[in-house]
């Protein structure tokens, strides 16, 4: 466990464009805290790369690049490789991707890097839509959420479809660790990031990042909402290393799912019977993991 | 040909494994390939390489095109000198990174397997794979043959890697006809090869003393002046290629020309230009010809892009017909590569006939009956006899 | 305070030979500040902030400074969003209207 | 320059018979050669065919072969589900893997006909009734342009340690067979 104290001063993504509240310039900024200077990062297509790498002003303090949208994983296997070729073993190679450019469009570059086995890490800061183009859904959009490409008008649902389990989807690649994280629990991800950094091989954190703009609250409220989404049982804190999965915060019971939803623009139209859909999937999601952990 | 001024050993190889035999004598440091058809002996010849220590490289294996060109420029922004090798649909299917590692001024070289594009969907070579990335801002070189693949190959890194050029490279071999065919070729050795072409000296690459951002965001205020870039980094390249052949003739006795190479065009009345492996079939016909008392002559371009513009200005002079062979068409107008040679053709004064000649069609054979018959077009043309200007040769109902 | 600092006056090219080859330049390169974002400024009560850093933890900008005694705040680069003021366990930032400083 | 084309099935090693030719006859042979198979890929049993193309100056010709000095059917069970003497020159010979005397094939051409029963020399000296090395000996005897103490060294530097003196001894076998005039 890292302490506050110790964390560094040094500020490795600063000055960027991201709105204000952003989930995602907290993960991005932790992560490089951890993982500092001799960091190259690879954005590709991704809010944080439109605010950050806008000639000439360049909010990454370290090597970075703008990756093509579905490459990621890619440019992290060319970037490793060439690591190796070079003889630098102290190198940490991140990707930062949203969830569009890691479970839609990237995905299958980031399942040949984690299968190739490069040594890299991957976060996916997840707020759930395209938010850098103006939130369209992505497969991580959740159940019942407006965007502009699910909308709600004249009794719509909005998004129809649960929210594509990535965290399963890397496990089945018997990566070497990969671990889900909240912005509401910032030093749970910090551990993670820290983990990660020792690992070799490939590492993969799914960071649910609570976006003020396209969820629809109060700037203030993105950590908060984070918690909520743990709390609820919406979104749950695990990791898996070494083939065994472990759940890092397990809420004794539930607080209603209403709390998370509630508090949501993006939710807004929901009514009790979607909100009885949402948990009866929430407790799928969760017996499933028990039963992981189980194994 | 000269004598080869350096030891060499021949060796009896298809163009896809001269290809191979080319990239180890070049000590990438890594290597991102997908493999395809007809491309596939490229890969499969360098896992042998890797698998048996004769070459010391990082190699990927990747799960895509789009991969494999994503990987090559995240280790050539690295600083490391990159090789990989596609072909046809898998070309256009890393389309999108040809643009980004083009515009990042990586100097990356590739091998481009030329086979058509689908549907309908078949193996065989033409260029519509390689003409279609025309604008991707990657030079484009075409081979006649392995030993010129191998040679361009090694020629290739010292153009990219050239300070005032650094634009990646796209070799184009005939697909089959030339990737899977037999011949002698010299391999040079490696102590040789290593005096032409030293390690890559990157500039633009990852420093840790001094962090970059790379392959940033530029607002309209700014891409203009990253486009004159790399339009400057072309214009140069017009004049290394030239050097950078004389000077591996010189040591290794074998040069093409640079961007262009001329057969009997000195006296020529009737000019074909082509590009690729019909270019020595070309020649044979134009020495039957000429046997005949024909004046006829043969123009390969070498370098596409950069285009030899200047060339076809002086050419067009001196000649009374031009026909140009393109193995693909710009569908609703006429082979790329005629539109090109005929734009730079006509200047002030000029009246050359131009016809071309869409032949070689996703792997049909461009026979010496054929060319044969493309020079007495030309020659109708000239005398005053109606020819039609965009013709596909061997249409079976003409 | 130890953060970044926007370079002033940043020339931009004016010549061929001053462009960056391609698109590749200096990283961490600030030439503007992001303090016309903010509706509303947090502003630190000393007597009541007990140090505890969650407030710098939590801050998507990284505008909280901990280098010195007390808790200062990098304006420059502050957009207000106000998740420092609603996460501090003492409540010992305060969200004030930018015009009424 | 002389072309010959090569008969077989796909598997049965038709092309390794077109391209050790061309190895022999350029690198060990000091002229010039080409080889390349029927382009496209190669299905396990399927008719295919393979070219080798000789001469003593470079070889410049990428266009197809389309007329044959020399044909070599590896498998006699292809001729009448192929065309094995499209293209034939009248001055050219063909040789037939075959039990059979070559009066008993009827083809429309003026070439030489030969046959060699290569599957029985395979099988003596082999073991298996792989033939292209019998055919590549026989094919030898009746190209000018190379010598067989280059199929040998092509053999050396192309096959496997323990294949070489078997497929030689067996390429030999054919050679001598066709000296002796099997007409």
């Amino acid at each position: 466990m890292i302490k506050m104290k110790e964390l560094s001063d040094e500020e490795l993504f600063y000055g960027h464009k991201a709105c204000q509240g952003c989930g995602a310039g907290i993960v991005s900024r932790l992560a490089m805290k951890i993982l500092g200077d001799k960091t190259i990062v690879v954005l590709p297509a991704s809010c944080i790369s439109s605010v950050t790498t806008i000639y000439p002003q360049m909010s990454f303090f370290t090597n970075s690049m703008t990756s093509s949208f579905p490459a990621t994983g890619a440019v992290l296997s060319g970037i490793s490789a060439a690591c190796k070729a070079k003889g630098l073993n102290d190198v940490n190679v991140l990707g930062l991707a949203g969830d569009g450019g890691t479970a839609d469009i990237g995905i299958q570059a980031l399942s040949g890097a984690v299968e190739r086995g490069n040594d890299f890490i991957y976060i996916c800061y997840d707020n759930e839509a395209y938010m850098n183009t103006g939130i369209q859904r992505s497969s991580l959009t959740p159940y019942g959420a407006w965007t502009t490409t699910t909308p709600t008008n004249d009794g719509a649902l909005g998004e129809t479809k649960f929210k594509k389990n990535l965290f399963e989807i890397m496990m089945a690649h018997r990566i070497p660790y990969c671990a889900t994280a909240s912005v509401g629990y910032p030093f749970d991800f910090i551990n993670k990031v820290t983990k990660a950094k020792k690992i070799k091989g490939p590492k993969f954190i799914h960071v649910l990042s609570p976006c003020p703009t396209g969820w629809g609250f109060d700037t203030d409220k993105t950590v908060e909402i984070g918690k909520l989404a743990v709390q609820t049982g919406l979104w749950y804190l695990a990791e898996y290393e070494k083939g065994k999965i472990r759940i890092n915060i397990e809420p004794k019971s539930f607080k209603p799912v209403s709390e998370y939803l509630g508090g949501q623009k993006r939710f807004r139209h929901l009514n009790k019977g979607d909100f009885e859909v949402i948990e009866k999937h929430r407790d799928r999601e969760w017996k499933a993991l028990k039963n992981l952990v189980e194994d | 040909m000269s004598t080869t001024a350096v030891a060499t050993k021949k060796n009896f190889i298809s163009g896809d494994e001269a290809v191979a035999y080319a990239a180890r004598l070049c000590k990438p440091e890594v290597i991102a390939a997908y493999p395809i058809t007809p491309q596939t002996i490229i890969i499969e010849k360098i896992s042998e390489f890797i698998a048996s220590d004769e070459m010391k490289c990082q190699f990927l294996l990747m799960e895509s095109e789009h991969s494999a060109m994503a990987a090559s420029m995240g280790a050539s922004m690295m600083g490391c000198r990159t090789f990989t090798a596609t072909s046809s649909q898998g070309l256009l299917y890393m389309s999108e990174m040809l643009h980004y590692v083009s515009g990042s001024r990586f100097p990356i070289v590739m091998i481009n397997a030329n086979r058509t594009v689908a549907a309908p969907w078949n193996i065989y070579c033409d260029h519509r794979d390689s003409i279609s990335e025309r604008d991707s801002g990657w030079m484009q070189l075409y081979v006649e043959n392995g030993q010129e693949a191998l040679d361009t190959l090694i020629q290739a890194y010292k153009v990219a890697e050239n300070p005032k050029i650094l634009t990646p490279i796209m070799i184009n071999l005939d697909g089959y006809v030339l990737t899977h065919t037999y011949e002698l070729v010299d391999i040079p050795e490696q102590e040789d090869v290593d005096e032409f072409l030293p390690p890559y000296n990157a500039v633009n690459k990852f420093d840790f003393d001094n962090p970059k951002s790379l392959s940033f965001t530029a607002s309209p205020e700014w891409q203009t002046e990253f486009r004159y870039q790399q339009q400057e980094a072309m214009e140069n390249a017009e004049k290394v290629i030239k050097e950078v052949d004389e000077e591996y003739g010189n040591k290794f006795g074998r040069s093409y020309g640079g961007m262009i190479d001329e057969y009997y065009v000195k006296d020529a009345d009737y000019v074909i230009v082509a590009m690729g492996s019909v270019v020595g079939t070309s020649r044979l016909v134009v020495d039957e010809l000429r046997k005949q008392g024909k004046k006829v002559g043969l123009v390969k371009i070498r370098s596409y892009r950069p285009f030899p513009k200047e060339y076809f200005k002086e050419l067009g002079k001196k000649v009374k017909a031009v026909g140009v062979i393109d193995r693909d068409i710009s569908f609703g107008y006429e082979g790329a590569v005629y539109s090109e040679v005929k734009s730079s053709l006509y200047t002030p004064g000029v009246n050359v006939k131009t016809i071309n000649f869409i032949a070689g069609i996703s792997g049909r054979d461009i026979t010496k009956q054929y060319i044969a018959d493309m020079f007495g077009q030309l020659e109708a043309a000239d005398l005053g006899k109606d020819v039609e200007e965009v013709q596909f040769t061997g249409l079976r109902w003409k | 305070m130890y953060k970044p600092k926007v370079v002033k006056n940043y020339q931009f090219p004016r010549t061929k030979e001053d462009m960056p080859l391609g698109p590749g330049s200096a990283a961490g390169v600030l030439i503007d500040v992001n303090s016309g974002w903010r509706t509303f400024r947090p502003v630190i009560d000393e007597t009541k902030c007990s140090m505890c850093y969650v407030c710098w933890v939590v801050c998507p900008d990284g505008v909280i400074d901990k280098t010195g005694t007390k808790l200062e705040i990098d304006y420059d680069y502050c957009k207000g969003c106000g998740i420092c003021a609603y996460e501090c366990p003492s409540k010992a930032i305060d969200m004030i209207k930018e015009s009424e400083k | 320059m002389i072309e010959v084309r090569w008969h077989g099935r796909g598997g049965h090693g038709g092309f390794t018979a077109a391209r050790l030719l061309g190895l022999a006859a350029s690198v060990y042979g000091g002229n010039y050669a080409q080889a390349f198979p029927s382009f496209g890929p190669e299905r396990r049993g399927a008719p295919v065919l393979g070219f080798t193309r000789i001469d003593d100056k470079p070889i410049n010709d990428h266009s197809q072969v389309y007329s044959c000095d020399v044909v070599v059917v590896l498998d006699e069970s292809l001729i009448g589900s192929v065309d094995v003497t499209k293209g034939l020159k009248d001055s050219g010979v063909m040789l037939i893997n075959s039990h059979k005397s070559p009066n008993l094939f009827n083809f429309n051409v003026k070439a030489k006909i030969y046959t060699i029963d290569a599957t029985q020399i395979a099988l003596n000296i082999l073991g298996k009734p792989i033939t292209n090395t019998v055919m590549l000996g026989a094919a030898v005897e009746v190209t000018n342009f190379v010598d067989i103490k280059s199929v040998y060294e092509a053999i050396d530097s192309f096959m496997d340690r323990d294949l070489r003196e078997k497929n030689k001894k067996a390429a030999q076998t054919a050679y001598e067979f066709m000296r002796g005039g099997n007409q």
